[in-house]
């Protein structure tokens, strides 16, 4: 099949997306002429026009608010965020406008809205530019959630996300854009809320969103070297989740770890967690363990920065730990 | 813009109709019927009436916090807001919203809205929206004088002047925000003096003076359709009531009210007088639309109090489409 | 003792704190002449005149910006917030400059900020003024989030916060400012990250925050009527948990019950859950029950809102199946 | 506000030192010893320089991403910034903040900031603060011309107008936010006039004319420190290399650049000349300042160098005071 990278294959679904919807539309910081700082959005302002990729001013709020107000009223915009970091200041339109209006007006408004973001550290881009917000947006009703790991899960989940007629934060990470993967040429979709068995195992469970996930399946690779078949489950959607996959891989294997990289405390890991503990609690076999970020804003130092961030290294002792093994 | 003998008793039946539902509502906040909070529009009628006069059914507002007045000036249904209002299931949002949260979608009201600046984007997205899908279609965005101290407006002007939305932003200077009044609180000595800085031209009326308003408003929607962009209205009035039903309004003297209330500057007898002054209305003429605001009130009321609540399962219902 | 309202306990800790600190000053939209919407800030105008007690705008980010910028330079802002709803047109101010500053600057800002704000439902006032957004906080590395459910609480912990030298969330609730409670004549502090066990149990543990605090209490009583002796441990802050606390009780009962008012998915009783858990994973006889408000945005109607918000009945409940008793 | 020989050489001294510490950043960054992005403040020099001439060291100043630039102009050790640059123990921030974190709370700089407009808030506040503690302390908020579409510009404005604090926001118009020229996203004509909507005074000065803007800030301080308020100052000037090292600039033609940085419009060449025609220097002077500011920059890099990195224990430190 045909390889494609992260970054290409998100802007196929927009391309996709627009041609086949001419109420897809697109705003966002230099998306337009420039194509996206990322160059997500490169060739729509072409093809398209200015009324249907806008460029707008350092406004978050405004045109994450323009956005809102184009969804309810017939549109489907696609607003990037450059930096998940700078959602900050657009959460009165994405918290109390987008996510609520439909059920504040009985069901009648439809807010079909994307909002496409970036999080994760690792690029020593600091405190600012590091975040992993996704669970502020996964503990608001309203929202759905999605992560892609890879370029295949990327582009049919945008499109769905595109489809769909509530607001979806979608959140990329910056250190996949270079990944590659296969991606048909046949259009396809990928259901939202339907998690992806990323490799199957049967003695330990691993759950990892985004980037989390690629890490996970080196760790199963290093597992698998010491003699544990671990099974790797990206939710790709975070919310709704897909907990019955969830269970039933920790049916069968007993043993959980959950991968996040956002800060432990309040995190995706402690959400998983707790759905699990109550509705699996007579089949775990060891305390269901939890590897996420350190509980600090991130450092700009490389090695600082690592430390802080969850590594293979650290998966893999979190399995060999309900495993009861030494690491 | 010339009205019918008819179109104008329209105008003035739904002045009635909006002073008369906010007083019902605040009747029935006093009898413990309504929960939250009820903010009254009383003294404000001329704005909204005379807005949405040149408004087409297509056309688009957003509203604020104090939104009774903007719903029904644009059409909206006074038995399904008063159901509203009192939490019922057959109420515009199913019980769901109240008082802050009304919207009807198809006639355009895209929602009061609980937070101050809340419906400047979305007003401003309901405009471009417009733009994409190649309507002529128009919004107005009405919001307090309060409001306009919120950054967002400042950030969705630059682009509605950019862009040329067909937008109005319709500023109510009712000279309070909530417990203060609302002059102290801006650096400018005119609030149309913003309009500036968004790029914009800004245009003050007697906001109690429904003809003034339809008039000023009514360009600045025809230049708004026409593709010429943005307008900045300042419409001066006054909240005559408290911020809130309940509102002790210790904050200011009593006497200043008054003054709005009284047939001189009250919007209601203002545009009567008028009525019967140059358009040959009767005294008689202008009681039986009074009255008969009053019936279609007491009507809403029926309606809303007969109205079953909603089912315990509602509760799922209605968070994702 | 003296019996105190919970807002008359705040507003006492206001003016002991501004009496004796120069450097305490309050912004926030109607908390000088009038003296704040829920009367918190009652009087100190009056007293410390308005340089020092400051009506702002209706500008939250401004305001919330200038508070920030007040604590990195010498004064002891506490900014009111009128509904944490409306803290979301401030979470740049919130979460990327004050809780980072000190972090990114290695050390070198301080950021002694209080902001007070008030949560919850209860009241009919529907979804853009009831949240419950307290997890945000928490997930937020640089921030100290408190809840308290008693005046004696509210006035020994507002205090603290405002001699703590780190941004502080500190979170009212609205259906508590016309509860009493004793609270002595002598100045007192509490510290911040102790938790406060409100009734002893050797039966099941409720850990429960703010108003469920209260309600758990109450749930306690009618538990005690059917043989179960519960006990309740209210947090009072969230961040730093005082989980030690939390874990000794559990120990003892081998049982847990979390409440919060929150929305479940992200909410602070998986946070919890994910905690005990881990380490007392052996102690545990049953699943941990988490009772927590539903996933949706509050609705106005007082049946539907009851049914949103946990209610004594389903802490009760909640204890008897963790106890594994019918209910 | 009469400069003696020595406070000029100073200011020409510090123009070289913030071109040579960000041509050594450039250069740095494209060896990969630094991570995250750099962006450079080339040609913007004087805006900085001019500017902090005329603070007092417990002045305060509030910056951006292209933060360097304002750091050396208030007086910062670029021994200790090119450390935090390769995010070493010994710089500002112990190496957690890299380029766009920088500060030095000891002479007033409250930070560079890596959100476009976060400093606003944070500068105002400083200056609230000055009025609440009673010193005559000021402070320069200095931002972008795209930064001046957040709109906490207008909230924040607004404030120190009404409030009368002791404050300039001095936007620097440098015709670019990132990749795409900044003109097109004004709906105003000129940027000053955002000034009248915020209730102050605005003024426009040419940012390359170190002299100039050491006047009209100079001017807008000293008012500022009476009391009367604050100013926004537009500085227009001209951001001459790419948004951050390594942008390839295919958005805007080679020619542009090359233009501003020509010996008439380049600042540090404007100042060098100002220096030889009107005050006395010879060119061998400036080459000695010149050369002066590239030894400082050289130690910088070799302090820089050998210092440690970070413990890993560090991690954990200073999350909470
Ligand atoms: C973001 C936000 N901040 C504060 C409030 C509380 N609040 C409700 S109405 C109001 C005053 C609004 O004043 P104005 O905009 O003049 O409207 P008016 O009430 O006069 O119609 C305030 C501060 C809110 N609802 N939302
Ligand atoms: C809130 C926010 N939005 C977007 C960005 C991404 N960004 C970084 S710099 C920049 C352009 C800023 O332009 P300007 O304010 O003119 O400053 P300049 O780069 O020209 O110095 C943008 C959009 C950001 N850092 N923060
Ligand atoms: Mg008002
Ligand atoms: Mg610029």
């Amino acid at each position: 099949m045909r390889e494609l990278s992260y970054r290409d294959a998100l802007n196929e679904a927009l391309h996709e997306e627009m041609a086949r919807d001419p109420c897809v539309c697109i705003l966002g910081e230099d998306v337009g002429r420039y194509g996206g700082v990322l160059q997500i959005t490169r060739g729509l302002y072409e093809k398209y026009g200015e009324k249907r990729v806008r460029d707008t001013p350092i406004s978050e709020a405004g045109f994450v608010g323009i956005a809102v107000g184009a969804a309810m009223t017939g549109l489907r915009p696609v607003a990037e965020i450059m930096y998940i970091d700078f959602s900050t200041l657009a959460m009165d339109q994405i918290v109390n406008q987008a996510a609520k209006a439909r059920y504040m007006f009985g069901g009648k408004a439809r807010v079909p809205l994307v909002i496409r973001t970036q999080g994760g550290g690792g690029r020593g881009n600091a405190a600012q530019h590091s975040q992993s917000l996704e669970m502020w947006y996964v503990h608001t009703p309203g929202l759905i959630v999605i992560q892609p790991s890879t370029p295949y899960d990327a582009k049919g989940l945008l499109k769905s996300a595109i489809r769909n007629d509530n607001p979806v934060i979608f959140i990329e990470h910056k250190l996949l854009y270079n990944t590659t993967g296969p991606v048909p040429e046949e259009p396809y979709l990928i259901p939202i809320g339907v998690a992806d068995v990323k490799r199957e195992g049967s003695d330990v469970t691993i759950v990892a969103t985004s980037r989390m996930a690629l890490l996970a399946l080196e760790a199963a690779e290093q597992l698998a070297a010491k003699g544990i078949q671990a099974e790797v489950i990206d939710p790709r959607t975070l919310k709704p989740l897909d907990l019955s996959c969830i269970i039933q891989s920790v049916q069968k294997t007993g043993r959980l770890v959950v991968v996040n990289e956002a800060p432990l405390t309040g995190g995706f890991t402690a959400e998983v967690t707790a759905r699990v503990q109550r509705q699996a609690f007579d089949w775990l076999d060891a305390p269901i363990m939890q590897v996420a970020g350190a509980d600090v804003p991130l450092p700009y130092n490389g090695r600082l920065e690592m430390a802080a961030i969850p590594q293979v290294r650290d998966i893999v002792d979190a399995a060999l730990s309900v495993c009861y093994r030494e690491a | 813009m010339e009205l019918s003998h008819q179109q104008l008793a329209d105008l003035y039946y739904r002045l009635w109709l909006i002073r008369l539902f906010d007083a019902a509502a605040r009747r029935l906040f006093m009898e413990n019927k309504l929960r939250g909070t009820t903010h009254t529009y009383t003294g404000q009628e001329a704005v909204a009436v005379g807005a949405c006069s040149v408004l087409r059914p297509d056309d688009y507002i957003t509203s604020t916090h104090r939104g009774h007045g903007h719903v029904l000036a644009k059409g909206g249904d006074p038995r399904r807001m008063m159901a509203e209002l009192l939490g019922k299931a057959t109420g515009y949002c199913k019980g769901k919203g109240g008082s802050m949260h009304i919207a009807d979608l198809d006639i355009g009201v895209l929602g009061a809205n609980g937070i101050v600046g809340g419906g400047i984007g979305i007003a401003t997205g309901a405009a471009y929206s417009a733009t994409v899908r190649g309507t002529d279609q128009v919004a107005i965005c009405f919001f307090g004088d309060g409001a306009s101290n919120q950054g967002i407006l400042m950030e969705a002007g630059n682009m509605a002047a950019l862009w040329r939305l067909p937008i109005i932003y319709l500023c109510e200077e009712n000279q309070y925000a909530e417990f203060s009044p609302s002059r102290p609180f801006m650096a400018v000595e005119k609030l149309e003096q913003k309009a500036a800085a968004f790029g914009m031209p800004g245009v003050t009326v007697d906001g109690n003076d429904l003809l003034a308003v339809r008039r000023v408003v009514g360009e600045a929607v025809a230049r708004a359709r026409a593709g010429d962009g943005p307008t900045f209205v300042v419409a001066q009035t006054y909240r005559v009531e408290g911020h809130t039903v309940g509102d002790p309004l210790t904050y200011r003297p009593p006497e200043e009210a008054e003054q709005w209330r009284s047939p001189e500057r009250d919007p209601i007898q203002r545009f009567g007088r008028k009525l019967v002054d140059d358009f040959g209305f009767t005294s008689a003429e202008l009681k039986g639309l009074h009255e008969q605001a009053q019936q279609t009130i007491d009507e809403a009321i029926r309606f809303a109090e007969e109205s079953p609540e909603p089912e315990p399962a509602d509760l799922w219902e209605d968070v994702l489409a």
